[in-house]
């Protein structure tokens, strides 16, 4: 019950949320905080619970849907799944608390999407079943569009129409592939079943050179989507859009944890199910995810609009993720898990401390700041640790991802190796160029406006931001408190990774061990071990 | 030769079924070409004369008198149509004051 | 600068309560961090943690309190900070040598365990990294003092010291570090310390850029760094010092440039010309000279530009294996040394001397390493902090007195007024210019000796060394002609005294140092005769393989090399002497003969102005084409073009919807034909 | 009387309820001297009517069998779409009970009309023999045209009547011709003699196979499948907004029954030239629908242009029913879409319905600007349909959408369902512009006025029953499975 | 050897191919419909030609004579003369219409010829009397088709229920008039 409780608690708020009357604000967005905190509580005991000594799934549930098509109601949560799940109920209440006074408008609706929009995402996250995940992964685009649209800047209907069918298009191929799969193993053992442990144990002929085979066609399938949500260098470009548009929540939940739902697809769904399409294929995501790299870096560098350079800092970043990814090993997998945390908490953050600027300034344009420094030091203090997180300089959390990354690259090739390198510097150079021009140097046209003298953070704004800063030197002081639960499925992924297979775990799901769940999962087994 | 014309002009199924394509065609031909909803009616009423002939064509080659009973009820229904079909041109003509159909496109694009 | 600053003050005692609750908190955690790492600990552990946290709580305390104008608080903290390292640094090598020169470790807890790759925050003392902390805690205490002199009319001194005391815990970390992730932990933090002061003064754009420069050429150097850490990883399994100089000998030495040793020096190399501004990444620390002058001597003369001569003393089994390597090392060391030298004898601004200067010595020391005398560089490393640093707090001490001014035309006969500056200097200035029995005299004649000498020497490196010690000594006699002696220059309403004793005392010491500093290693044909022990070559036995076939050298040829060197360096101070304070018509006469080649070297050969015009603006040129061409125009106007494409189909969509009744007809008689014709094919 | 035609009398008994209870309302209004009756009384003969009709097919259900010499036959689709043609009446029936257009002086007239139509419907579903079709479509589609011009606007409800009567009629010759064809080449109109003759027929004689184009066109005419489709976009803006969702889904479902049906062989599996002009019919049917709602401003005429993508789409499952060889599985997911679409496409109408003030307005776009400011539960409401309609989960327009596209891909028909994705992705685009102008204005919105109780309810009704049942689908999908194959 | 049922073949099929051009080209409507009377007609005599006396009958009855005289009142109603523009313009979508039409009829014949033929080569069995039809005919709508036939019979009244309303739907302008 545990996985439920934390999938559709949000969902339950929000719908107690839109019970209250929509004047009521400040109880809304109280409410909206306590009831993220209470999720956040729950995830919490997740981790608490969680045996970091087996790969297989843990707090199981499972109950027949749509049994004719085999399809289940099942929840699972492994090492891969489990920070991912966190880093969302983390940041919830963060942004609850961020947009405490940026959402002035149709706060209710505000606050209902974002809850809406937790439910989906942790369901994409644990959903064990390829349609529920669908659905989750779909339901998501929902809330973040109304996000975008309702409370975002003067271009946002494009931007967001532009988010909404850009995904759309990706996840309608995966959901052709997801069929497929269904038909395919309705065809080798005789009955529907659209779980994921059952995928993982259908071989999918592959023929390696040519473009036409069952498992090169579904690897792509579901790479489109993936590919597009995280995303990759040609499929990017909705992503500057929708940030630039996004109100700072949406930034926020957008570059902090919905991009992260491509990259987990990638290692829930794309490695595993087609290992040899994904080996086969390998280097061309490598390739585009170097060219992410690089071409985010040099683009975002160009940019004169902080949050644009943010966003397509953002590509730069996730490109390092797919590359880490796609290098199968297991310094880039666990690399590329903890850069998908890392991303989630300093590009949270950067989007956090770029909304604060622009609702004292109303502006994003990099010419316009200089010497923000003097101006406002607490600010810039926070910028520059989240700053320096970004660029991945040691004993901040990008480190540990960026270096684990690019080792497992470097035992690629060398010459991925060498490739990927140059993203440090050039991460180093847009970034540190952006910072010396609205910090540094004399005081810019917004800054210097003595009639309009810019205020420093306020205490909640930096209670908005201690847990993120905590945060950013705790995973990069002690990763291992975090790696340490996601070691055994990671080695599991990438050591298995031609024959994946996935257990449930039984004994350690005491929350999850009510009758019924057992019978079902039980009843599932059985049915596979006839097969 | 002259055997082939013969035989070819000896009446067979094939003649009625031509015939009523031919005929089916210059219904068609009528809806198609002709402006005025009286006649577009009558065009229609050709298209179903035409096809009555079909059925009772086959029906006397085959021996199966489930054909005629056919055009028994195409008929009824094609009366049923001309009914309903110039009760509605009545009613346009009431409101339009015309029965040209390039007068009825106000419903567009 | 005032306006703003004052509206914060004004403003501080809201925001003071609200950084006193953050100062408590992290206090506390900063505590429970040192009761953490103190776990069951050995005095041994004690040490290297107190060693490692006290810059680091100083840092925290005068961070928490970055606002306070009180330069005396903060100053005196942060000197205590850095005191407290040194007196646990000297403990530690104490301890050590007591123990027989048996390293100290100490392991705190595990950093990063993936795969087969396990880090800990694991730190070492031996006989290398002894040296090193003693100069850094050492010197840096005496900065650190220096500074509350020189920043108390800073507006934001706690910063400042803050800052002071972050670099010397990372510059610990560097050093401390057992393996190479540690190092370079630290190696990466001091270049983000080195950021930050560069551009204390942030207000001024230029400052901001040298900073924000600094960093940026650094990171290319670390990137090299990483990509040395990789292939060693991926070689020995393992990251560790001393496993990683262990396999090393074990795998033996390496022919070729493809080799993976080969590779992983080459990359850590470059690593190094990056920290130690050697070619070609040495362009940033003349411009580093933007940030405060302690800073200068601190990071960019004494300690930090040192990491990468470090870093390959550190692993000399290692770069032995790969001789290739180090020949590319010698070879960049010896032109560096030349480069930077020639261009320091155009310069006009006192620490641009300084700094070219520092380039130069730093060419000395990766001279040394790269014919094998890695002891050698160690030696000149050490009296290089000590005169080096020197020199630049004198100048700091001239600065200070000038208001800031910095361009040597513009002072002169300033040994009346500054005489303890004065003083000091002289001392730092025979020093360098390799003058017997000054500090500098003793470890450049061991580099010139075994660049000539050494198995992996040639007569040509120590042509280049020699060059370079003549250019030395004449830019050195340029700069104390023009800066004390001759004629005042010094504009009316500027009116020089010396400095106060906080920051005269910093002086005095380093100067004693850097008289007897050499001592410590004095070359065996003078020892010998003086019966005086190599005492570093002693203590850094063991710890340093020797140069491989170095055979023992005739005390001849030593010694007169050694004479060529000194008098050939005497005779140019005494040129240069003639040229600034005799006859000060001549240099701009010697400067129009060769017109050509005085601008070009006066302008740095031109190296910042090619990075600038054929790499970096052509890359951020590029970089807007990039995405204003395939962004813009061809991703995005591709995905507009069947959005277009949809439209416009709609719109032909709509046209063929005309409302005419017969026309709809026609398409169902289409239609049927269609697929009467289609279906019957 | 002999047994055997009572029981077939008992067999339609519905019908002839429903028939009864529709003449009811006219009978008074006959007898009253021609005044008007109480609508609220017709209205509720007319629910009991239905009511009427639904219980005795409950109680008829789980006869699998046919009547009236073959006629016509009973089965489990015909139970369930006699159903959901029940439940689509009973709401066009308060939806123009509340609107402007259709309420008033011929309210008495217009229920009959309907009912009747209906009648035409439940006969197209249960028709077993071409001839039966055809009078069932004759009888729907009379009662239509009537039903189009029943408007107190006067201009556009007009021009739609006669549009909709020429076309029809037209079309209606080509199916007969068709019929006629079929006739001659069989010697048999019953479905079951035909099904069995396709597989020798349709490679070896091509007047049949002509015959069967032409049936197959006189179908695509009322489901407007390109290029069959010009009259509907007409049709469907000029008809008063009740009478539209009326034909847009009870037309659709009824039909798209009897189409299937002639598609329940095996026979077709050789066919690939007609398998390939039906594809293509389809995919352009899903494109043009799409592509030119997608340049639609006014909110009903986009309806229309989705209502004919939907029918590019149900063609899939058709297709995949007919061509393949699960025909049960096909025809699962086309009933369960019509379902779905119906549920869909009834509340989306409603939502327009209530939005027409005056007797000959038509809605734009712009007049949704702003709505959720002022009417957050009907905005929330329609978004959700509109959400359904684009296929996003986990509403019942999502899951439709997926058993068409497996039984589509279960035959191995991915080029079709590529068609269909790509067309669902272009659908995305229009079927946002409304939720956009409602959330993403701050406008002043329009003000709905006039009583429209019944019209809010089934909006908000439908709404939530697609929610629900998206969640839950699987009982519905299960029904629907065992009226297919008849096990009940 | 063609015989006397050819010829009466060709002359109603000429009587009713030209009458039924004559409907679709007489530019006054009230021609076009007497001309629908004489293809009526022609048709009847097609079904005699092919032993459907009774539909025959039916024919002339209710179609030559009901709906024929329901057009011509219809037309007189409207006072229609001469039309100016009785054909649609337009030279593309005219060719496409000719076009279309043309391709329709040619596949038909062609097909006509390709299968028909080959279906029913044998000849017609004879029928014998005209009242044996008719009684087969009955026969046949009173058993087989009784649903039908009672279906039409339901249809024509709501046909009629629904022509009489369409003839009184008031509304919209002119209910303001009223």
């Amino acid at each position: 019950m545990l996985l439920t409780a934390v999938t559709f608690l949000p969902l339950v708020f929000a719908l107690l949320i839109a019970c209250v009357p929509s004047q009521q604000t400040r109880m809304i967005r109280v409410a909206s905080l306590v009831f993220s905190l209470i999720v956040f509580a729950v995830s919490v005991v997740l981790v608490a619970r969680f045996d970091r000594s087996t790969a297989a799934l843990q707090f199981a549930e499972r109950l027949p849907w749509v049994p004719e098509l085999g399809i289940s109601y099942f929840l699972g949560l492994d090492g891969i799944s489990l920070w991912l799940v966190v880093l969302t109920t983390f940041l919830t209440p963060v942004i609850i608390l961020g947009s405490w006074e940026s959402i002035s408008t149709k706060v209710k609706g505000f606050h209902a999407s974002l809850l809406i929009l937790e439910t989906a995402m942790i369901g994409s996250f644990l959903a064990m079943d390829a349609i529920l995940f669908y659905v989750f992964f779909e339901l998501s685009l929902v809330p973040m569009y109304f996000m975008v649209g309702i409370w975002g800047g003067t271009r946002r209907v494009y931007a967001t129409l532009k988010f909404f069918i850009y995904t759309m298009l990706g996840s309608l191929m995966m959901l052709l592939a997801i069929i497929y799969l269904m038909y395919a193993h309705h065809d080798t053992v005789g009955l529907f079943s659209a779980s994921l442990l059952d995928f993982y144990k259908l071989q999918i002929p592959f023929v390696a050179g040519t473009f036409l085979n069952p498992q090169t066609l579904l690897f792509f399938a579901f790479a489109l989507a993936f590919a597009i949500k995280v995303p990759m260098f040609p499929l990017h470009t909705w992503l500057p859009d929708a940030h630039v548009e996004a109100p700072t929540p949406g930034s926020v939940i957008l570059a902090g944890v919905m991009l992260k739902m491509g990259t987990y697809g990638f290692m829930r769904f794309v490695i595993p199910l087609f290992p040899e399409a994904a080996g086969y294929w390998a280097w061309l995501f490598i390739f585009l995810g170097l060219v992410g790299i690089v071409y985010g870096a040099l683009v975002a560098m160009v940019q004169p609009d902080i949050k644009k350079l943010v966003a397509y800092s953002s590509v730069s970043h996730m490109g390092y993720i797919i590359v880490g990814l796609f290098a199968m090993n297991v310094y880039g997998a666990t690399g590329g898990l903890y850069q998908m945390l890392n991303h989630g908490v300093s590009t949270g953050a950067l989007f956090l401390l770029v909304g604060m600027i622009y609702e004292r300034t109303h502006s994003r344009e990099i010419v316009k700041y200089g010497g923000l420094a003097k101006a406002l030091p607490i600010f810039t203090i926070l910028f520059l640790i989240v700053t320096m997180s970004s660029i991945a300089v040691p004993m901040t959390n990008g480190f540990v991802g960026e270096f684990l990354i690019l080792l497992g690259t470097f035992e690629v090739s060398r010459v991925y190796g060498v490739v990927a390198v140059t993203g440090v510097v050039l991460g180093a150079a847009y970034m540190l160029w952006m910072v010396k021009r609205v910090f540094f140097g004399p005081a810019g046209e917004l800054v210097k406006d003595d009639h309009h003298p810019l205020v420093d953070l306020n205490l909640r704004e930096i209670v908005v931001m201690a847990p993120l800063i905590v945060l950013v030197f705790w995973m990069g002081l002690f990763p291992n408190h975090f790696l340490d639960y996601s070691k055994a499925s990671i080695e599991h992924l990438i050591q298995t990774r031609d024959a994946y297979q996935l257990t449930i775990h039984t004994s350690a799901a005491p929350g999850a061990a009510s009758g019924v769940t057992s019978e079902v999962v039980s009843a599932a087994e059985t049915a596979e071990a006839r097969k | 030769m002259p055997a082939m014309t013969e035989a070819l002009l000896k009446v067979s199924l094939n003649h009625y079924l031509v015939l009523s394509a031919i005929l089916f065609t210059l219904g068609m031909l009528g809806v198609l070409l002709r402006k005025n909803v009286i006649v577009i009616l009558m065009s229609i009423e050709l298209m179903l004369n035409a096809v009555n002939i079909t059925f009772i064509a086959f029906s006397r080659y085959s021996g199966n008198i489930d054909g005629q009973v056919m055009v028994f009820f195409v008929m009824t229904i094609a009366a049923a149509e001309a009914a309903v079909g110039l009760a509605l041109a009545v009613l346009i003509f009431k409101r339009f004051k015309e029965v040209n159909i390039r007068y009825f496109e106000h419903l567009r694009g | 600068m005032g306006s703003t600053g004052h509206h914060h003050h004004e403003s501080a005692p809201v925001n003071l309560t609200k950084s006193n609750l953050m100062f408590v908190a992290l206090s506390a955690l900063l505590l429970g961090g040192i009761g953490y790492s103190l776990r069951g600990a050995t005095a041994v552990d004690g040490l290297f943690a107190t060693l490692l946290l006290a810059p680091l709580f100083g840092f925290l305390f005068n961070g928490l309190r970055f606002r306070s104008p009180n330069a005396m608080l903060s100053g005196t903290v942060a000197t205590l900070a850095a005191f407290v390292s040194f007196v646990c640094s000297v403990l530690l090598v104490v301890k050590m040598s007591g123990a027989g020169g048996a390293p100290l470790s100490a392991q705190f807890f595990d950093w990063m365990v993936v795969g087969d790759l396990s880090v800990s925050a694991g730190f070492l003392v031996d006989k290398i990294s002894a040296i090193m902390i003693l100069v850094i805690t050492g010197v840096g205490t005496l900065i650190h003092l220096f500074s509350v002199g020189y920043m108390s009319h800073d507006e934001r001194p706690s910063k400042y010291f803050a800052y002071l005391n972050l670099f010397l815990f990372n510059m610990l970390l560097l050093v401390l570090g057992d393996n190479l992730l540690v190092m370079f932990v630290g190696w990466e933090g001091v270049g983000l310390c080195s950021y930050l002061l560069i551009g204390f003064w942030f207000s001024d754009s230029e400052k901001a850029a040298a900073g924000m420069k600094a960093f940026i050429t650094n990171r290319i150097g670390d990137a090299g760094f990483l990509l040395g850490i990789f292939t060693l990883f991926f070689l020995f399994g393992t990251v560790n010092f001393s496993e990683i100089n262990m396999r090393a000998v074990q795998f033996g030495i390496e022919s070729g440039w493809a080799g993976p040793m080969t590779l992983a020096c080459l990359f850590l190399f470059i690593g190094a010309t990056g920290k130690s501004a050697q070619i070609p990444l040495y362009v940033w620390l003349p411009d580093a000279m933007a940030g405060p002058t302690p800073v200068s001597a601190l990071i960019h003369a004494a300690t930090m530009v040192t990491a990468g001569v470090y870093m390959i003393v550190r692993l000399n089994p290692l770069f032995l294996a790969a001789p290739n390597v180090l020949h590319v090392v010698a070879v960049v060391g010896g032109v560096t040394a030349v480069m930077a030298a020639s261009i320091g004898l155009t310069q006009w601004d006192i620490k641009k001397v300084l700094a070219y200067s520092t380039v130069s010595q730093l060419g000395y020391m990766f001279l040394a390493a790269g014919v094998g005398a890695f002891g050698a560089a160690m030696f000149h490393l050490m009296t290089h902090a000590f005169f080096k640093a020197l020199m630049f707090l004198g100048s700091g001490s001239v600065i200070h007195a000038m208001n800031g001014e910095q361009d040597i035309r513009k002072m002169g006969a300033l040994q009346k007024k500054l005489p303890i500056t004065y003083g000091t200097f002289f001392l730092g200035w025979l020093a360098i210019i390799g003058m017997p029995p000054f500090a500098g005299f003793f470890s450049k004649d061991e580099i010139l000796w075994l660049s000539f000498h050494s198995p992996l020497g040639h007569w040509s490196l120590w042509l280049l060394g020699l060059i370079g010690a003549v250019m030395t000594a004449f830019y050195m006699t340029r700069l104390m002609a023009l800066t004390f002696w001759g004629k005042s220059r010094v504009p009316a309403g500027v009116n020089p005294h010396e400095s106060p004793l906080s920051m005269t005392i910093p002086l005095m010491v380093l100067g004693l140092l850097s008289v007897i500093g050499g001592w410590i290693g004095i070359p065996h044909v003078i020892g010998h005769a003086l019966h005086v022990p190599n005492v570093l070559e002693h203590w850094l036995e063991g710890a340093i393989h020797g140069i491989p076939g170095l055979q023992p050298g005739s005390a001849a040829t030593e010694i007169a090399l050694m004479g060529i060197s000194v008098s050939l360096a005497g005779i140019s101070a005494i040129a240069a002497f003639t040229c600034y304070v005799r006859r000060p018509e001549l240099p701009g006469h010697l400067a129009a003969r060769v017109r050509g080649l005085y601008d070009l070297v006066s302008n740095k050969y031109f190296v910042d102005e090619f990075y600038f015009g054929k790499l970096i603006n052509p890359l951020v040129e590029g970089s807007r084409n990039l995405w204003a061409y395939v962004d813009v125009n061809f991703i995005d106007r591709g995905t507009y073009l069947v959005s277009d494409m949809v439209r416009g189909v709609g719109s032909v969509a709509r046209t063929v919807q005309n409302g005419n009744l017969q026309q709809y007809a026609l398409y169902i008689a289409l239609g049927v034909a269609a697929t009467l014709f289609l279906v019957m094919r | 009387m002999n047994m055997q035609l009572l029981q077939d009398v008992v067999l339609v008994s519905p019908l002839i309820a429903l028939f009864a209870m529709s003449l009811l309302p006219v009978m008074m209004k006959v007898f009253q001297g021609n005044r008007e009756p109480n609508p609220y009384v017709t209205l509720f003969i007319g629910f009991i009517g239905l009511s009427l009709a639904t219980g005795l097919t409950a109680a008829l259900s789980g006869a699998d069998k046919t009547a009236f010499s073959g006629a016509i036959v009973f089965d489990g689709i015909t139970a369930w779409m006699s159903y959901l043609v029940y439940l689509i009446t009973a709401v066009a029936l308060m939806l123009s009970f509340d609107h402007v257009a259709t309420r008033g002086r011929q309210f008495a007239e217009f229920v009959f009309l309907m009912l009747s139509s209906v009648l035409g419907m439940i006969i197209l579903i249960m028709s077993n023999d071409l001839i039966v079709t055809f009078i069932g479509i004759e009888t729907m589609s009379l009662c239509l045209y009537i039903l189009c011009a029943m408007s107190k606007e006067d201009v556009l409800s007009k021009e739609a009547a006669f549009k909709y009567f020429i076309l029809g009629s037209f079309a209606s010759a080509i199916f007969l011709y068709g019929i006629a064809f079929i006739y001659g080449t069989v010697g048999s109109t019953i479905f079951p003699d035909i099904l069995e003759s396709v597989g020798t027929l349709i490679s070896t004689n091509t007047l049949f196979v002509v015959g069967l184009a032409m049936v197959t066109l006189g179908f695509a005419f009322k489901v407007s499948v390109f290029p069959l489709h010009a009259w509907t976009p007409d049709v469907y803006h000029g008809a008063p907004t009740p009478v539209t969702a009326f034909m847009a889904t009870a037309v659709k479902a009824s039909t798209f029954v009897a189409f299937l049906r002639l598609f329940e062989s095996e026979g077709y599996g050789d066919a690939v030239q007609f398998q390939n002009v039906l594809q293509w019919l389809a995919v352009l049917t899903m494109l043009i629908g799409n592509v030119a709602a997608v340049m639609q401003d006014n909110f009903k005429r986009m309806l229309a242009y989705s209502s004919i993508a939907h029918s590019g789409y149900i063609m899939v499952g058709l297709i995949a029913a007919g061509f393949g060889n699960n025909f049960d599985a096909g025809a699962t997911s086309v009933i369960f879409y019509l379902f779905s679409y119906a549920l869909m496409t009834l509340g989306t109408f409603a939502v327009v319905a209530m939005f027409e003030k005056a007797e000959n307005s038509t809605v734009g776009m712009n007049e949704l600007k702003g709505m959720a400011n002022r009417y957050p539960l009907l905005s929330l409401s329609l978004t959700v349909l509109l959400l359904s309609l684009a296929g996003i989960p986990p509403t019942l327009g999502f899951f439709g959408k997926f058993y068409l596209f497996s039984a589509a891909i279960e035959q191995d028909m991915y080029w079709l369902v590529l068609w269909g994705v790509i067309n669902s992705v272009i659908s995305v685009y229009y079927y946002l512009r409304p939720i956009v102008m409602m959330y993403m204005s701050d406008d002043v919105p329009v003000e709905i006025v006039g009583t429209n109780g019944m019209t809010r309810l089934t909006v908000i009704f439908t709404a939530a029953l697609i929610v629900v049942l998206g969640l839950m689908s699987s009982p519905v999908l299960k029904a629907v499975q065992r009226s297919v194959t008849n096990l009940f | 050897m063609l015989e006397l049922a050819d010829y009466t073949f060709y002359f109603l099929a000429a009587l009713v191919l030209i009458s039924g051009i004559a409907v679709i080209t007489a530019q006054n409507p009230i021609f076009s419909a007497l001309w629908l009377a004489l293809t009526m007609i022609g048709v009847a005599g097609i079904f005699v030609s092919l032993d459907a006396w009774f539909v025959a009958g039916v024919q002339l009855i209710v179609y030559a004579g009901a709906v024929m005289v329901l057009f011509v009142m219809v037309i007189m109603l409207f006072d229609l003369r001469h039309e100016i523009h009785a054909f649609s313009r337009g030279i593309l979508s005219g060719f496409l219409k000719l076009a279309s039409a043309g391709i329709v009829l040619g596949l038909i014949v062609g097909t006509v010829y390709r299968s028909a033929e080959t279906v029913f080569a044998p000849p017609p069995v004879e029928t014998d009397k005209m009242a044996d039809v008719t009684k087969a005919l009955a026969n046949t709508l009173f058993t087989k088709y009784i649903f039908s036939f009672e279906v039409i019979g339901v249809l024509l009244l709501v046909i009629a229920i629904g022509a009489v309303t369409l003839s009184r739907i008031r509304g919209g302008t002119h209910a303001s008039h009223d």
